[in-house]
């Protein structure tokens, strides 16, 4: 059941995958199994409690389902103003 | 449940400078009393640390719908005429603005008031992130809450 | 009692149109992060009545020595490092800006509270009066407390 | 112990004297009592408890004594903003 979804990165993040999307199959069954996988890839470090997710652009909790051609992207505390 | 109001709402990301003056000028209504206005600017310091510029980076999709989404609870919330928010990304040097707030109204309070919800609320919830250069050479995102 | 405090704090009674943007650029400090602003402008009605024009009256040097005392106590009250208040006398129609406060702080807190204090206070205590002319030809001071 | 004062009207109270300045002359001895003799003279109509009262250019009180040269103005609710 591997989808394939496309992940984009921001501001620290991205610094420490050093790319700011890249495309991945995986078989997580929620964005929270998604966001793990990604972490011990890249040791993104975050406890996932202080991220928010967004998938297609609007944000998402972490219990929904990964779906084939998913955008998401994990959204560390924000710090715009 | 949507209310009929009149004027415009609109919140948006900006790569270019922005321009205070034509923003609030755009602000307009004949029953309009009272406009707040909130210009956020890069500062020359924070936490201590003498601060040399900023870069901010957005997720622009969904900076705009929340930063959307934001301006029509200001628009149920208060008695607004028009309200308008942008914020720049890219890279900033001190002094230049960074956000700006206009919320229009017939009278004082709901201006005020809808101005404050607005930059309250895209400081907290709007996936807009800053990179402060400091003067002694290194750079630090900030994620205030981590 | 003065505390020793940078930036300028000036209000002033003015005889021609006020020029928000010329104002808000003039109010500028590299340790300021925030701008708060506020604009009065002429409204289309009040207290039901259609409003075609106003005219402001001042008492000008006691206008201008007690709006200056309250930039002055928004100074030793709010954390600021600037703040300008300037008012229109003469003839206005719907859309003028009848009056403009901005208040400079390094936080948006101290901004937003400065600035409402200043439009509060000037609101109540600075001898200027408006004459309403109305739609269907008559006028009258407004005198609130009357 | 006359003096002369020019006294100022604002507003209403102007369109009531139908004049922006006056020179008086009087034997008030606090600018209350010269607000009553002005009240009777142009039937300004309004209570003095409503007023404030000016001398010089800085507000004052209604006990102050009225001194020769005096400036005085009386304030009327006021509307700006």
């Amino acid at each position: 059941m591997a989808v394939h979804v496309s992940l984009q990165y921001f501001a620290s993040l991205r610094d420490r995958t050093g790319v700011a999307n890249e495309s991945v199959t995986t078989d997580a069954a929620t964005l929270a199994e998604l966001y793990a996988q990604c972490d011990e890839s890249h040791r993104l470090g975050w406890p996932i409690e202080k991220l928010r997710v967004a998938c297609d652009g609007e944000f998402a909790q972490w219990s929904d389902p990964v779906h084939d051609g998913a955008r998401v992207a994990f959204i560390p505390p924000v710090s715009g103003g | 449940m949507s209310k009929e109001k009149e004027g415009s709402f609109r919140f948006w990301i900006s790569e270019s400078a922005i321009d205070p003056w034509s923003l609030q000028r755009a602000l307009a209504h004949p029953g309009a009393g009272a406009l707040a206005a909130f210009e956020g600017r890069v500062r020359d310091n924070h936490r201590g640390q003498a601060v040399e510029a900023l870069d901010y980076q957005a997720y622009v999709e969904l900076a705009e719908s929340e930063g959307q989404r934001i301006l029509e609870e200001a628009r149920e919330r208060f008695d607004l005429l028009g309200c308008a928010c942008v914020h720049r990304t890219g890279h900033l040097k001190v002094g230049e603005p960074a956000v700006w707030v206009g919320a229009l109204s017939g009278h004082r309070d709901g201006a005020f008031q809808a101005c404050r919800y607005v930059i309250d609320e895209v400081k907290s919830r709007v996936p807009i992130w800053k990179r402060e250069h400091y003067l002694e050479g290194s750079s630090d995102w900030i994620h205030p809450e981590a």
